[in-house]
């Protein structure tokens, strides 16, 4: 059972994370790119948790606390980029 | 007393980043705590310039009361998000700009203010007004912003208030 | 015992699952770049948070050992979410609103993102 | 355990940091430090070359990992002699970059000078082909910086050319060993050439590709045609005494070539068969050709001096290509040579530039227009390869060796031909910047004197030290001359030493005879 | 799981080149960003691919490791690259203020009548 | 004296006179003479012996690898010419003294000459032949010197690169050619190969062997076609056209033939290239100096048609007519240095040299007349005077040759030149000095003073002598000379006398001579003749050459370097793809040997994802920002598969190198266009895709081809894996790997970083230093700015994350021995933790609060990693050896120490250093001088509006 739980969460990340790849391509401004990039990543982050559960490892764990912290990161200068054209002011 | 609060400028984020420190170690061990702790003294030190003014908390209860009610928030109001982007047409959807007055001063008071508006689904909190005084939010979908201005202000700002001020 | 752990477990990661997929789907789905932000500032997050917790219950309930770590994952995502959302925000009232589409400010007049010193600043609402 | 192998990369690696940190804002101290560090390594190098001279070949186990496992520094008669080029063109460089007042044009010259040193002589000693390529990116990344040192716009155009090219080169490095080792299973160059002799038929396929990527990213630090298009825009809008330094950059190229292909790919083993012989010695020539025309197409004396560089580089990979313990012996004298001479007129090159700026049209005569006159005189017989200088011998050695080579014609035509038309050209330029001048003062031509246009070098620049150091490449020329036949005799021994790779395995993998 | 690896190296390799050969600096960039991908992922799959094997000893029990050498080889890459990406566009951003052109080529202009003079 | 000190003797003068010059003219000249006097007498010394027939030499091995050794041998040629080039020499510095104007550099001068002559001398005392070829390249670069010695004229500079190119570039045929006669002797040599006659001729190499050196020797002796270079080369002044193309350079070309004519003589080839080269430049200089009215041209001309009368003697192949060679090389070399330095003389008196201003300077210039006409006739062929009887043998050696089966060819031409030789000569004389007195020469005629016109009258002595007593004073000598020439065989019958009764050479002497003047009686009828003839303009055909070369050259550099990066990375994709292709292809491959892994679903979203996003740069790179946030896409997805594919220190790495590049890249384009316009065609971007793809297949096919089959060889890795824990103390292997196998390479990684971070600062001082800082200060931002910079709530979160931050970066900096992590992604984590607070609040307000110097930074980082390998040595060990154990402190567990570490800590100041000084650099292109802030936020109601009870408080 928790196995098709994984699975079943498996798949609706990684189709959460197809559509952010959607979304960024498509969108029309580069806002909604950013923030569906910002989605991907946490998606991301989520996938490499089942992965590390689903495998009952923990090698996942120290690069998926990285992404959720430098993530943010790369958003807030991707948005400051475009509120004031320089990043570090 | 000057000398300890030289050295420890800041107990409540000590006492933060050697939480921190064990839930990255994730064995408790003596080893750890003592690591964590003298991190967590040396950290604080280190980063003092970039923190010149910290808030108080006066009211911990409080803090934990407001946890949970946000926390309840986030849950129950996530379904409610969930069934409009599943199943609400998106033409029926009443997006709408809400402009909430601020009582809070402190920037901590508002920062939780606005993170918790945007973590409860239904609201994103999107702007301040020039000088700090209202919060603009955004709700994804709502026929009533004065109602949803009037739960904000009683259910979070009232408590952070108490807590921050 | 087992099996109710593990169907706490899978009930965790199945709304987990919904969740995410809710949140992305959103970003699909809504079509005013405003209400998209929702989506995933939020559902994406608990979606995330219950996978979380399912891998905590997961250690502490079936391994036996207490695992947290992953509860510094979850504050990283609750601290930084809003300032996420917020930027996407004024990134939107910046290149799409004009002050006059915007609620009245109170006695501040203007929102933080129109606040520009030089009136001429006042962003042009070309594309992009 | 002989520390001195390791001397010349940590001596530039701690020298370097130091100038940063604590001389940062003492030029002259740095400029003390920087001469003296540059001495040191030449005392560090003469020790080397004293004790690899023996014939022993010494190996530094770093970290003190046995060899493959670890990474090993092995001196030998080779790497030893370039280590001494290193040193002994690094001295009239910075001395000239003091005394031509380039070192204060910009910042961190002297930290990124040592750098380079410190790259360039840990890829000459290096044992292990992924360090080689760490050095490389040491020595390269450092050449970035001192290429663009001062700025400029179209100097600093020509670097985004330069750093792009050479990125695609290290990225090709990466791709070179990733198959090497993907196929050997290891990264020591000794034990490439142990297994490489003893691959299976069924990699081949795979070996040979990695082998001839490895041998293209040396052509491409060795400026062989058609990998030699970074070269002269980069070369020429250089800091022209940076330009000097970059000589031996080009030979890491050669020295990279010689080293992997007398090791390991070389000619007699079955799995790398023809990948060498079937064009590189065409590219060479082509090479030579190309410079040659370029030498005499040229409108600007940097510009020209670049294409010197790939002139002389072209000769020298003739005799590379040729394989033979004679040819190699030539190569190696004519490293020596090749990378003086090239520094030579690159130094005056800038003694040209700064006085009358570079294009080859008659101008004014400049201030000390006949020394500068007799060296640019002095240069353009020694790249050229007229006698009385070492161009000449080593000339003479490259066509002497190549006279039993399938294509001996092909080799001996361009090599001479392409002298000619080198002479042609550096006469050329030479007459139109050095004779005609008069001639514009003859005529009258309105000589608009120069106010001091560089108003940038605060304290007076000092030509005399500057002078000086051109005297010493001279000089360093001069006693190539004279004692050729000891040099000779060395690098004789040198080719005899790499042509019995045999001893290098032993010696870095312990007696696996 | 390998035929996967490979294409993605061909691709970014691909797209890299492409990049690379465009006329303008910052496109140049960022293909020299995807091809040092292409690169790092090619060298790190030379030590063939292997799941759940991190060479992280384990004290407790037998398990098999992958190779460890070609994963401390890209780190090396990886941060040299880092260094000349830096480095690169400092350059190419430089040149550009300097010039206000963000072409990549030289003009006849540049590489003929003046190199090093304007300096 | 050595003969090592008589080479060596002028090349030690040369230093003097340059040195000497601020000493006045006086000492340089002096100097010179001295030298040049000393050489001579050491020559002399030797004289009774080589008059002897003995061969004296000298031998140091130079380089006895190659075979270029330093031998000298001084046998009777040797000591004919270096005779001439000492003696005359000597008389040529003298009369250089008061030949050139004060304005002259004389210093100079005199180093050119005596380098020269050290060249001359050289060629001609070697006795090894690639010695001799450094001589003779030397005189190619002595001789530009001379000839471009007047700068200021067009014609000293355009006669001088002529020179240069004709000599030199025969010079360099010349080496293939000695090369090639090396070879076939295995010797270098000259006295070995000159024992090798059969052996030489006998080769299938000498053909080759021979053109080539004889493309040297013409070159050097103004042979036809190769004569157009020397009237040129009379630009320089008189003393040096003296030297240089009468007694010494010119002369060179014939000494190696005469050198050479014991081995490569006597064969068909010879003669027919030889002689037949040396007879056509003999007649066609004689004709074109007959109307020449530049006196040094006409002069330069009949020294071209007198070589090429040696040459053709020599190509004879007799021993007759080498000894006639030998003989008329010294009549012509004393007549014509002498003719000279007259002409020199009336060009310094008169002020001109042309002929047609010039007449009836008999009265005015006695002296100078009386020399003039001697060497003239002399010149002429005229008896009793030394040129005579040199004449008279040549013309008595052609009735005996046979040329292709015709008996009166050569002779018939021979005449035919020596009437105009005749006519020339007599044109000199009656055209100069005879005549009536004019009144309109430039300057005012009288003799010389007697510096100048001694050494020309010695020389006419010497003419007048010889020719009447030829065997008493030179009959030893070109005994011992022609001896030496035809390789120490007996000599042929031959007498040096006036009357050898009425021979047919007697008849066509006369002939010539009386064609002369009827010729000179013809002059101006022949003249229109000849100015109306279509005539080839060598130099002119030289120069359009040369020119036509150097368009060609510069036309082919350009186009081929023409700037254009990506025409040049082309290029370098399709060579490195074919050339893999064809190793690839030209080698055998296995079968696979491996099972490849089960692609999952979560792996196939990664690889549709990267693949996406990657066609996604592809297609809208022109949009910038775009491109930035696909990369990240690509990065993010790469970090993961390294994470999937157990490789997690490297997924660290990537991610935290990933945000830091992104961080640096948008920093850059804040200042960038933010869009790339169409630069190019729609079928470059498809050749361009095309080739992309090709290089993509190439690459990913080669991976596949790697990743399926196993290594051919246990990996070393096994070792490492075996040892990690053993021997550096660590568990996790790639770290271990970093700091302690493979250290070495991370000391230079982190060396690469901190370069690469000097350079950026160092770029940025450069270029803020220039007027980009007004341009920077003044530019408008890409688009209009928002409002609120430092939003409050991103300053408040960023307190709380940076601290935590950098607890988390000092805990996988600690874990990173054991488990993933270390040194470089810790010190990544903690910058970005630090830009985190500079985007939050601001580059200023951060700045000020910043505690560490960022240069001491990567600087204690290098030294640091130094130090601890240096640490090894006082353990005796190498750079770089580790350490580690195991520290005990109750009530503490165990815990680990490992000099690892401390490496690792150098990595980690260094990255950190690094990275923020590039970002900082960076940062500061964008300063501005209203953006130095007080508060970290820009609205804090807080402090401009405090709630009431605070207000309170305070008052
Ligand atoms: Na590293
Ligand atoms: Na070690």
């Amino acid at each position: 059972m928790m196995g098709f739980a994984i699975h079943f969460a498996f798949a609706c990340f990684g189709a959460a994370i197809i559509m952010c790849l959607w979304r960024i391509i498509t969108a029309e401004g580069v806002g909604t790119r950013v923030l569906a990039l910002d989605t991907m990543v946490i998606n991301t982050i989520a996938l490499m948790i089942l992965y590390g559960l689903f495998k009952g490892t923990e090698i996942f764990f120290e690069a998926a606390m990285i992404i959720a912290m430098l993530g943010f990161v790369s958003t807030v200068a991707y948005a400051r980029f475009m509120l004031r054209g320089n990043i570090i002011e | 007393m000057e000398l300890l609060r030289r050295i420890f400028p800041h107990p409540q984020l000590t006492i933060l980043l050697t939480l921190v420190w064990l839930f990255l170690a994730n064995a408790p061990s003596l080893n750890s705590l003592v690591f964590g702790l003298i991190l967590g003294i040396i950290i604080p030190f280190v980063t003092q310039p970039y923190w010149p003014d910290r808030p108080k908390l006066r009211n911990w209860p409080m803090v934990i009361e407001y946890m949970l009610v946000v926390l309840w928030d986030i849950v129950v109001a996530n379904v409610t998000v969930a069934k409009i982007i599943l199943f609400k047409r998106d033409a029926d959807r009443q997006p709408n700009w809400v402009c909430i007055p601020l009582e809070l001063r402190t920037p901590e008071a508002i920062t939780v203010l606005a993170g918790t508006i945007t973590m409860t689904p239904g609201t994103v909190s999107c702007d301040l007004s020039a000088q700090g005084h209202n919060l603009l939010v955004h709700c994804l979908d709502t026929s009533d912003p004065d109602a949803v201005r009037d739960q904000i202000k009683q259910r979070y700002e009232r408590r952070l208030k108490e807590i921050f001020e | 015992m087992e099996f109710i752990f593990e169907l706490l477990i899978a009930f965790f990661l199945i709304v987990s699952g919904i969740f995410g997929f809710v949140g992305s789907f959103g970003m699909i789905k809504l079509k005013d770049p405003m209400s998209r932000l929702h989506a995933p500032t939020k559902a994406t997050t608990l979606g995330v948070g219950g996978v979380l917790l399912a891998s905590i219950c997961h250690s502490v309930l079936i391994e036996g050992h207490l695992s947290l770590h992953e509860l510094l994952i979850t504050l990283f995502l609750f601290l930084t979410a809003p300032i996420t959302a917020l930027f996407i925000a004024k990134w939107h009232i910046h290149r799409h609103e004009k002050p006059e589409d915007l609620p009245d400010a109170g006695e501040d007049e203007l929102w933080a993102t129109h606040a520009v010193e030089q009136v001429e600043d006042v962003p042009d609402h070309s594309a992009n | 355990m002989n520390h001195w192998i390791v001397a010349p990369i940590v001596l530039p690696a701690i020298l370097a940091p130091f100038i940063i940190m604590v001389l940062r804002y003492h030029l002259d101290l740095q400029r003390i430090f920087s001469v003296a560090g540059v001495v040191a390594l030449l005392g560090i190098a003469l020790t080397i070359t004293a004790q690899a001279s023996g014939g022993d070949i010494q190996v530094y186990e770093l970290g003190d990992w046995p060899a493959p496992f670890g990474i090993v520094m092995v001196l030998d008669r080779m790497s030893a002699m370039m280590v001494l080029l290193t040193a002994l063109l690094a001295l009239p460089i910075v001395l000239y970059a003091i005394g031509s007042g380039w070192d204060q044009r910009g910042n961190h010259f002297h930290a990124l000078f040592h750098f380079q040193l410190m790259g360039v002589c840990g890829a000459f000693l290096t044992g292990d082909a992924f360090n080689l390529f760490v050095f490389f990116e040491v020595l390269l990344i450092a050449s970035y910086g001192l290429m663009t040192h001062g700025g400029g716009s179209v100097r600093l155009k020509a670097g985004v050319q330069y750093v792009a090219y050479n990125l695609l080169g290290s990225t090709l490095f990466l791709f070179a060993l990733g198959t090497l080792y993907g196929v050997t299973g290891t990264l020591n160059m000794a034990d490439i050439a142990v297994r490489v002799a003893e691959l299976p038929p069924e990699d081949t396929a795979l070996l040979r590709v990695g082998a001839v990527l490895l041998l293209l990213v040396f052509c491409i630090k060795a400026a062989v045609l058609p990998l030699h298009f970074w070269l002269p825009a980069s070369y020429a809008n250089a800091p022209l005494p940076v330009a000097a330094l970059f000589a031996i950059m080009t030979k890491v190229g050669a020295y990279s070539i010689l080293r992997m292909y007398t090791l390991a790919f070389g000619p007699e083993v079955e799995a790398t068969q023809g990948l060498v012989g079937d064009w590189l010695q065409p590219a060479a020539i082509l090479t030579l050709a190309v410079g040659a025309i370029g030498i005499l197409g040229a409108h600007h004396i940097a510009r020209m001096v670049a294409f010197c560089a790939i002139a002389s580089m072209g000769t020298l990979l003739i005799a590379i290509s040729l394989f033979t313990p004679e040819a190699t012996a030539a190569a190696l004298y004519y490293i020596f040579h090749s990378t003086l001479a090239t520094a030579l007129l690159f130094l005056v090159a800038d003694l040209v530039m700064e006085r009358r700026g570079g294009a080859i049209t008659p101008k004014p005569p400049m201030p000390q227009s006949g020394l500068v006159a007799a060296l640019f005189f002095v240069g353009a017989i020694a790249i050229a390869g007229m006698p009385p200088l070492s161009g000449f011998v080593g000339k003479l050695l490259v066509l002497d060796a190549a006279r039993d080579a399938s294509n001996a014609n092909a080799v001996w035509f361009v090599i001479l031909v392409g002298s000619f038309v080198t002479i042609v050209g550096l006469a050329r330029a030479g007459s139109l910047i050095f004779w005609k001048s008069h001639d514009v003062e003859y005529a009258g031509e309105d000589a608009p004197e120069e106010e001091e246009t560089d108003e940038r070098s605060a304290p007076e620049p000092q030509p005399g030290l500057a002078f000086t150091a051109v005297f010493g490449a001279v000089a360093g020329l001069i006693l190539l001359t004279l004692f050729a036949g000891p040099a000779l005799e060395y690098t004789s021994k040198t080719a005899e030493q790499l042509f019995t790779p045999e001893r290098y395995i032993s010696a870095v993998l312990g007696g696996e005879e | 799981m390998e035929a996967l690896v490979a294409s993605a190296v061909g691709v970014l390799t691909a797209a890299g080149i492409f990049l690379i050969l465009r006329r303008r600096t910052f496109p140049v960039i960022l293909g020299l960003s995807l091809i040092t991908y292409a690169v790092n992922v090619f060298l790190f799959a030379t030590g063939r691919l292997a799941l759940n094997a991190p060479a992280v000893l384990n004290k407790y029990e037998e398990v098999p490791y992958t190779d460890p050498l070609p994963q401390a080889l890209v780190l090396t890459a990886i941060v040299i690259s880092f260094g000349m990406t830096a480095v690169i566009v400092m350059i190419a951003l430089s040149a550009y203020l300097s010039s206000k052109d963000d072409h990549i080529d030289m003009t006849a202009q540049d590489c003929v009548d003046a190199p090093g003079e304007d300096a | 004296m050595s003969l090592f000190l008589i080479a060596a003797l002028p090349f030690l003068g040369a230093v003097f006179p340059a040195l000497l010059i601020r000493a006045g003219r006086n000492a340089a000249a002096s100097a010179a003479g001295l030298t040049t006097f000393l050489a001579l007498m050491g020559l002399l010394i030797h004289s009774p012996a080589v008059l002897r027939g003995e061969v004296i030499a000298a031998r140091f091995d130079w380089m006895p690898g190659l075979g270029l050794n330093a031998n000298f041998m001084l046998d009777g040629l040797g000591f004919l010419f270096a005779l001439l080039i000492l003696g005359i020499g000597l008389l040529i510095i003298l009369y250089a003294r008061f030949y050139l104007s004060r304005e002259d550099p004389m210093g100079q001068f005199y180093t050119y000459l005596l380098l020269f002559q050290g060249a001359m001398v050289g060629i001609v005392l070697s006795d090894n032949i690639l010695l001799l070829l450094i001589f003779w390249e030397l005189t190619s670069l002595s001789s530009f010197l001379l000839i471009g010695y007047w700068k200021h004229l067009p014609e000293g500079r355009q006669g001088a690169r002529m020179a240069l190119a004709v000599t030199g570039g025969g010079g360099l045929a010349m080496i293939a050619g000695m090369l090639i006669l090396g070879n076939i002797v295995g010797s270098y040599d000259l006295s070995v190969i000159l024992q090798n006659k059969e052996l030489i001729q006998s080769s299938p190499h000498y053909m080759p062997a021979l053109i080539l050196i004889l493309l040297g020797c013409f070159t050097k002796s103004a042979q036809f076609p190769f004569h157009f270079w020397l009237p040129h080369a009379m630009a320089a002044p008189t003393p040096v056209s003296a030297y240089l193309h009468s007694a010494t350079m010119v002369k060179a070309g014939l000494f190696l033939m005469a050198r050479m004519w014991p081995v490569l003589a006597g064969t068909d080839a010879w003669f027919y290239i030889v002689a037949t080269t040396g007879l056509v430049t003999m007649l066609l200089g004689a004709v074109i100096a007959l109307f020449k009215d530049d006196l040094k041209a006409l002069l330069a001309f009949s020294t071209v048609s007198h070589l090429g009368l040696v040459t053709m003697l020599l190509g004879f192949g007799t021993k007759f007519a080498a000894v006639a060679a030998m003989f008329h090389i010294i009549n012509h070399a004393t007549f014509k240095a002498a003719l000279f330095m007259t002409a020199g003389i009336v060009d310094h008196e008169t002020g001109t040299r042309d002929v047609k201003r010039l007449g009836g300077l008999r009265h005015l210039m006695p002296i100078t007349f009386t020399i003039g006409t001697i060497a003239a006739l002399s010149m002429a062929g005229l008896p009793p005077l030394n040129g005579f009887l040199s004449k008279e043998m040549m013309l008595e050696e052609t009735v005996h040759t046979t040329w292709l089966n015709s008996h009166c060819l050569v002779p018939g031409l021979a005449v035919l030149a020596a009437v105009f030789s005749a006519a020339y000569s007599f044109r000199f004389v009656s055209h100069v000095f005879l005549g009536p007195q004019r009144d309109d020469y430039p300057a005012k005629p009288h003799d010389p003073p007697v510096g100048l016109w001694l050494a020309p009258a010695f020389l006419v002595i010497l003419v007048v002598l010889i020719g009447l007593y030829s065997a008493a004073i030179v009959g030893p000598l070109v005994a011992v000379v022609s001896s030496a020439v035809i390789g120490g065989e007996k000599l042929p019958y031959y007498s040096l006398k006036l009357w050898h009764g009425f021979t047919p050479a007697l008849y066509m002497s006369v002939v010539a001579t009386l064609g002369g003047l009827f010729l000179l009686a013809l002059h101006r009828r022949g003249e229109q003749i000849w100015n109306a003839l279509p005539r080839p303009e060598a130099k002119v055909i030289f120069e359009a050459i040369i020119n036509a070369f150097t368009r060609l050259s510069r036309l082919i550099t350009d186009e081929l370097h023409n700037g254009v990066l990506s025409r040049y990375a082309v290029i370098f994709v399709t060579f490195t793809v074919g050339l893999g292709y064809y190793a690839y292809s030209t080698g055998t491959i296995g079968i696979e040997t491996r099972v490849p892994l089960p692609a999952q679903i979560i792996p196939i979203i990664g690889w549709i994802c990267l693949v996406g996003a990657t066609l996604g740069i592809m297609w809208f790179h022109r949009n910038r920002l775009l491109s930035l946030v696909l990369i990240g896409v690509v990065g993010l997805i790469v970090s993961i598969a390294f994470n999937y594919l157990s490789a997690p220190d490297l997924a660290l790495t990537q991610i935290s190198v990933e945000v830091v590049t992104m961080i640096l890249l948008l920093l850059s384009l804040n200042f960038l266009p933010t869009e790339t316009p169409w630069d190019s065609a729609p079928a470059r971007r498809w050749r361009d895709a095309a080739i992309s793809v090709v290089a993509g297949i190439g690459s990913g096919a080669l991976i596949y081809a790697i990743m399926m089959r196993d290594f051919a060889f246990p990996t070393i890795s096994d070792f490492h894996l075996a040892n990690s824990y053993k021997g550096g103390g660590g568990t996790n292997v790639v770290n271990v790997i970093l700091v302690d196998f493979r250290g070495f390479d991370t000391f230079g990684e982190i060396i690469v970083l901190g370069i690469a971070a000097l350079i950026i600062y160092a770029l940025t001082e450069s270029v803020l230093s220039t007027n980009v800082r007004g341009y920077l200060l003044n530019r408008k931002p890409h688009w209009p700015q928002s409002g609120d910079a430092h939003p409050l709530m991103m300053v408040v979160v960023t307190r709380v994350m940076m601290p935590i931050a950098l607890m988390v970066g000092a805990y996988i900096f600690f874990r990173g021995h054991n488990q993933p992590g270390g040194g470089f992604i810790a010190g990544l984590i903690v910058a970005i933790a630090y830009l985190m607070q500079y985007m939050a609040s601001g580059y200023t307000w951060a700045i000020e609060r910043q505690r560490f110097y960022y240069h001491g930074t990567i600087g204690w980082g290098v030294l640091i990693a130094a130090a601890t390998g240096l640490g090894a040595w006082f353990n005796e060990r190498p750079f770089l050896t580790s350490d580690f154990g195991y520290i005990n402190w109750p009530p503490l567990e165990e815990f680990e120490w490992a000099t690892a570490m401390l490496f690792d800590t150098g990595v980690f100041l260094a990255v950190l250093g690094a990275v923020m000084l590039a970002l900082d650099s960076l940062s500061r292109f964008a300063w501005q001088p209203g953006m130095a802030q007080e508060f970290p936020m820009d609205i804090n109601p807080l402090r401009d509006d405090p709630p009431e009870e605070e207000e309170k408080e305070q008052v």
